[in-house]
């Protein structure tokens, strides 16, 4: 079934009501999974090895950091980076349970630190430097680890020149680091500037749900932005939009398939094909970029394959 | 504005009464002159009383001075700044928000690009300055005038009062998260000095967006919150009448923030709030914009940009094991 | 009247057709004019006192390049460059008369050789290069000359770092040289790119009526764009559009008004504030300019005004 | 769009009879044997009638060849210079316009950025793409891509069949002048080599929107204008029928075009028109392309630059005292 299809499917069914993500412990436990979207029940590890999509809608389940590194990276090429970056507690923030217990769940919960994993590795042999958010970790929110580590990947990326992949899936900031939260959007964009105009490519990948500040910053920053088929990604929340104009938003508002007709993303692209796809636009955009075009004379023609480039194929 | 009384805010009950009881007994001075020393000590009491409210006020009541609909706004302080101040306007691309003013003031010993939102006075005003939070084509305005104001070598003042971005449908359309991250990545590659003040409510990713900045600066009882109150209180404790908890908790206060490392500078108001004296606040704003312009003009242009990049990127709170 | 009133009023009139603009030589010859707007019979005399401007309800009359230059530039101190360029005939274009012919007399009508009228001279004391077009001639048609003129003073301004100052009203290329006129409009829009990355101020002012090809090239491409008051802009002409849309247009459509409220200009400014209003912006705008940021240490503080310069007035 | 029999415009009349008279007796071969010699000869008469209509074409009728319904568009050569080619959309600010087609062709030995015009071919397709013409925001997203292949030196091949802008009330209130202006304006500061091609119509700003170029390259049938034949017709003769009048004073063919020196080069078309063979019309524009960047990607970015502004710098006819 291809894309079109698919969607003109899921179009029939009624609107999916919020979406939960199971524990990522209990997915793997769970023998069967039943289909948000068209309710088939599915065997865990044929939806495992079809990328947590569902085999007969196309469903793009949620998935966790690990799954999406694993799902990129060539095996066995991944090294992680500061992984013993931990948040601390600048506010002493506390509602009705306090920050340190709800980090705590949290991490029970996803088995990460943090809401975001930083690394290098090889995509089809392309090395390269990815950062994969995971909901599952407090609402993917971006709190001041997750601003730090993804500045650090871009430096990195920055360092080494290297092309830089980030996956987003996110509630927006985190609330209770307050205004270093906020801080977060403007270090993680300034950082981005500075990679940018050294010429290198930073892709964007956007992955159910995207939202707030991680939105309002780097997921939309990318040379070219990717979405996942059904994601759901915007600013506002929907509930927030729909209670201040007091109007029903059309059912597929916020969707990739509707921020691709509003000109919001490059593509929409299914995670089955998303790794070859990377890998082609790495292998694309890997010229003698812009340091070159200041030169008095390039040493390589713009936009010419160099004699010894591996192929681009997809 | 200034000629018209102040509205007293509901923390300042009390001291509104005291000064009811003073009227009433200076409306009979004239028949009992033996009530002057009791107004006198009233007098005095007033004082001391009017001086402690505003010493040991609660984060709430910052918030509520901040949000006081005759607080000063952007147009204020522009016009106060420099009589002849010329606005510019629009985005060149279909829209013209009003939500953010723009233009070009002469602050005396430097010539500046000026962008700050704008809540609008009258019912008219507010809404169609959409009770100050703006279209993604806002932010776009304000980028046109940052680039603008790179390209002539004019430092850029900023000024944030703004609830946020719109969360509205159109505005999501139009891209508001892109409109927004735009301005933060464009704000941070500037070869000119730039300047916020957070004069009243600095609201969310909507407030950074013009926010990006060499020099941070807010007045005393400005707000700088990564989510409104409200919105925290009905996330975090579901629950509405918890806003006076979410202020505190996520210490949002001019000071609170200065002490966390994160602006540069509080700027003092006038007692009572910037809305007791216009006048004075734009000469308080302005001394505290010339004085970091003093220091900043002073870099090259690739110091700038350095200035600011290294500024955001100490920004943040972690353990590294 | 305020500009408000001034507007207001319009508004309760009919929508004026299509105005036609006397010939300048007649202009100058009757003592009288009536006001299109307010229908007010004029001296011609006061009427040239108050730069064309109805003194009664401020519409904006147009008027001729000369007309122009003497409202803008000090007394005296206007020089003409590039007087001697004339058309050519490159297509040897006929319709129901020659293009030759057609030239003569648009000549004849106008008393001048082209169009635009270009040169430099002092506003206010500040040396400004300027250009100002003439509708009477030819509808102010861009073609080879135009496109010429404009780009040989863009380029003396960059060579002698002045500010650039066009006043469009036209209706737009000029269709009896063809693709050399379409081409004036890369032309003028490749020379100002060079002014401008020269960190060079260009003020655009827009006068009654600018359309097409001019719009679509310098006229838009001001730093600032300050249209006239009730001055029609815009790129397809109004009838145009209502054949193709088949509907009704608003009657401020396309006009100065209409363009502030939709963001395209910076503001409108009466006739008799223009000079001093672009003086004012020219002193503004004269700092160190951008190749001072590039440097490592600028000479002159950026912003900072200059001891011996110039108090900024208006 | 190969597989379908391409439809016979106007000026093809006498071809087409002589066809259908060639096939009604190949029908009666198998019956008369002796109609063979007949038939050899009108074939004959055929070929030459089919070369010297074509080659002695009025400007009309390439306007006609250039409009043909079957004329390969934007995605046709995409598709066939790299049937990997990938798609990227959108101005990132609210629209993606369907009239113009943007994204990545690997040519062989060059790796560039592909922007189109497109007309749409479906009726439903030809109402999306608004019958090519675009409105601003494809402009700005055309835009949005020259600028990302600046920044990754990638070379720029933009493919040219529009009507023109589009006269629309929102195109107007979105400033469609601003726009073209600004396309025309960072297209000449570019520092990759761009070569556009006019394969159909190309229609005044709209046109060159995306045609300002290092080399310009026409289709043998391809026309650019400063206005419609139409549009010119109506206002210079104030007459409807002499649009074939207008197409030969205004010299809107690609060879006239060149002998006026306004562009570099003419390529073939199969004969009858580009769309009797889409293969090897892609095929011979790929090769046109490749020989053109072979000269231009040898230049530094600061000569390309300097070549496009010397290029347009060069274009006008006049005469000095
Ligand atoms: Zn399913
Ligand atoms: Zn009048």
């Amino acid at each position: 079934m291809d894309l079109k299809e698919w969607f003109a499917n899921r179009k029939k069914k009624p609107p999916v009501e919020e979406v939960k993500l199971p524990l990522a412990t209990d997915e793997y436990c769970a023998l069967w999974k039943q289909c948000f979207q068209c309710r088939e029940l599915l065997y865990t590890s044929v939806l495992i090895q079809n990328q947590h999509v569902c085999p007969k809608c196309q469903y793009h389940f949620r998935i966790g950091a690990w799954e999406r590194i694993q799902q990129l990276a060539d095996t066995g090429t991944f090294k992680e980076f500061d992984a013993g970056l931990v948040s601390s507690d600048p506010l002493n923030f506390q509602d009705t349970d306090t920050y340190v217990n709800r980090q705590k769940e949290a991490s029970r919960k996803s088995g990460l630190k943090e809401a975001v994993i930083t690394g290098e590795c090889e995509i089809e042999g392309e090395r390269s430097c990815v950062g994969a958010m995971d909901f599952g970790h407090f609402g993917g929110s971006m709190g001041s680890v997750v601003g730090e580590k993804i500045v650090r990947l871009t430096e990195f990326a920055l360092e080494h020149r290297l092309p830089l992949i980030l996956v987003s899936s996110s509630g927006g900031a985190r609330m209770q680091e307050g205004i270093f939260s906020l801080m977060q959007l403007a270090k993680t964009s300034s950082a981005l500037k500075d990679l940018s105009d050294a010429g290198l490519m930073y892709i964007s990948i956007l992955s159910e749900p995207t939202y707030g500040g991680v939105t309002a910053s780097f997921a939309m920053l990318g040379d070219i932005i990717i979405a996942e088929p059904g994601a759901r990604i915007g600013f506002a929340g929907r509930r927030v939009i729909e209670q201040t104009i007091r109007q029903k938003l059309p059912a597929d508002f916020q969707t990739a398939e509707y921020l691709l007709k509003h000109g919001q993303v490059d593509m929409v692209v299914a995670r089955t094909d998303l790794k070859m796809k990377l890998a082609y636009l790495i292998k694309f955009h890997a010229g003698p970029g812009v340091a070159d075009l200041n030169s008095e004379a390039p040493t390589n023609p713009v936009g010419e394959r160099e004699s010894d480039r591996k192929p681009v194929t997809r | 504005m200034t000629d018209k009384k102040p509205v007293p805010l509901e923390f300042e009950q009390p001291l509104q009464m005291l000064a009811q009881q003073i009227e009433a007994l200076e409306n009979q001075l004239q028949d009992q002159p033996e009530l002057a020393d009791d107004i006198d000590r009233l007098q005095e009491q007033y004082e001391k009383l009017r001086r402690s409210l505003y010493s040991n006020l609660d984060p709430r009541d910052h918030l509520q001075i901040a949000r006081h609909p005759q607080r000063p706004y952007s147009r204020d302080y522009f016009e106060r700044w420099d009589e002849n101040w010329v606005e510019l306007h629009g985005d060149r691309k279909g829209m013209d928000d009003p939500a953010m003013v723009t233009g070009l003031v002469d602050l005396g010993p430097y010539r500046v690009v000026v962008v700050g939102t704008q809540k609008g006075r009258s019912l008219r005003d507010k809404q169609q300055c959409n009770f100050g939070m703006p279209q993604p084509e806002g932010y776009r305005k304000a980028l046109r005038l940052f680039k603008h104001a790179e390209k002539f070598g004019l430092p850029i003042i900023t000024i944030i009062d703004t609830p946020g971005a719109y969360p509205g449908m159109a505005a999501e359309e139009h891209n508001q998260a892109e409109a927004i991250a735009v301005n933060l990545f464009e704000l941070a590659g500037l070869k000119v000095p730039v300047v916020a003040i957070v004069t009243g409510e600095g609201g969310s990713g909507g407030a950074l967006a013009v926010g990006v900045a060499n020099k941070v600066l807010m007045l005393e009882h400005s707000v700088y919150s990564v989510i409104s109150p409200e919105g925290c209180a009905s996330i975090l404790w579901r629950a509405n009448d918890k806003v006076a908890e979410a202020c505190r908790a996520m210490k949002m206060t001019a000071k609170e923030i200065k002490e966390l490392g994160v602006i540069d500078e509080v700027i003092p108001e006038p007692l009572g709030g910037a809305h007791h004296d216009y006048d004075v606040s734009a000469a308080n704003t302005k001394k505290a914009i010339i004085k970091q312009l003093d220091n900043l003009t002073k870099m090259s242009g690739a110091d700038v940009r350095a200035d600011i990049q290294k500024k955001f990127r100490q920004i943040g709170a972690f353990v590294e094991d």
